[in-house]
């Protein structure tokens, strides 16, 4: 179990900022997969990767990374501060 | 060094003020702030920047410390707002202070580039007509990391 | 476009607060501050700022009239203190407005790298032993300006 | 007639900060050349000109400026401002 969760417009598009999800997945990519399948707002979000950056426990990393012992899972698009 | 995430506004002149007083021995404080423009075409009505509360701190502190012992600066100093801000707002300042000009610039210009495209923050613009976009992060923002 | 000339102490932070409000539409304000260090090595009492009074107003406005051009600024302040200053001192500030960041540092940065080498400002250091120097030109800093 | 102004070391060499100086060099080393057999002190200061700079009628200019029409001269170190 672990928490999922999205800002700006993947948060939009999915519909919720955040969620548990139960899952075995062993790598980013293959949660991506998992969520895509579930229902087509997943789909759209996850459609593009290159778009798309990831964060796990709060640090950036990317979609060959490893889950294991992961609790917190972000998806966001490119950042835009300063 | 000081890092501060926040909705409320803040005061560039007396941030300025505070912070190139508390390293006076420094020789050079440079600082950067960014402000909310009206957008290119289409009147701007307000800017919404959403973050990632339990990221962005630990985030800027990361950035601000790799400037501070990579320029070997005396002091420097990030704020970010986040929530809603409207044309003339300043979203954001970066303050640092080193013994040369050289470091110090290079330093606030670094922490820009990096505040930019690693930071977790997201612009979106609300105009005069109802409708909202996300600001496209930009190529050259990510390019600007390759100097560095 | 303001070039100040002047005996007196300013305040930066209310300086730089005045010339952020004065351009709001610009996006990216860049300041500069040199403050008077100790010297490297047997404490420093004193700097003592000689000029041209003649040639500096003009020179500053030159200079500055030149970065508001090449960068297309909002706004540009120059503000250059001369007499005798104490460690701790603010001597000079320069700012900048623009459009994007990349442009107010720019322009920052020349605009420093011009009046190190091409203002008549000259820096003589009073040392605690008594003894006085005038601070000589860098190599560096006249290799500064071909950057430009 | 032309006013000849002296800034930093240069003037504390040369003893004064300003002269009026009657001469028909018509460039800037002309003048220089004139100046240093008058005294000791002006040779001193103009012993190496490589670290001096000269502004004609306050703009900054180089010793084989003309000095036609020119009515103030000054001499001085490499600046150091900023």
């Amino acid at each position: 179990m672990m928490d999922v969760v999205y800002f700006a417009w993947v948060r939009e598009r999915i519909g919720l900022p955040r969620e548990k999800v139960e899952s075995t997945a062993a790598t980013v990519s293959e949660l991506v997969a998992e969520l895509s399948v579930r229902e087509e707002r997943y789909a759209a979000a996850f459609a593009d990767l290159s778009a798309l950056r990831v964060a796990l426990d709060q640090e950036l990393s990317d979609f060959d990374a490893s889950l294991e012992g992961v609790r917190e899972v972000a998806f966001f698009p490119p950042m835009t501060g300063g | 060094m000081h890092v501060k995430v926040q909705e409320e506004r803040f005061e560039f002149g007396r941030e300025a003020e505070a912070f190139a007083a508390g390293c006076a021995g420094a020789g050079a404080v440079v600082t950067f702030t960014g402000v909310v423009r009206d957008a290119d075409a289409g009147g701007l009505v307000a800017m919404e920047i959403e973050h990632y509360p339990g990221m962005t701190q630990k985030a800027l502190e990361k950035i601000t410390a790799d400037a501070m012992a990579r320029w070997s600066l005396a002091d420097a100093l990030v704020i970010h707002r986040h929530g809603r801000l409207e044309p003339g707002e300043q979203i954001m300042m970066v303050a640092t202070a080193a013994r040369h000009r050289v470091a110090a610039f290079e330093a606030a210009e670094f922490l820009m580039d990096y505040l930019k495209s690693r930071a977790p923050f997201w612009k979106k613009e609300i105009l005069e007509n109802g409708s909202a976009s996300w600001v496209e992060a930009k190529e050259i923002d990510e390019e600007a990391l390759t100097r560095w």
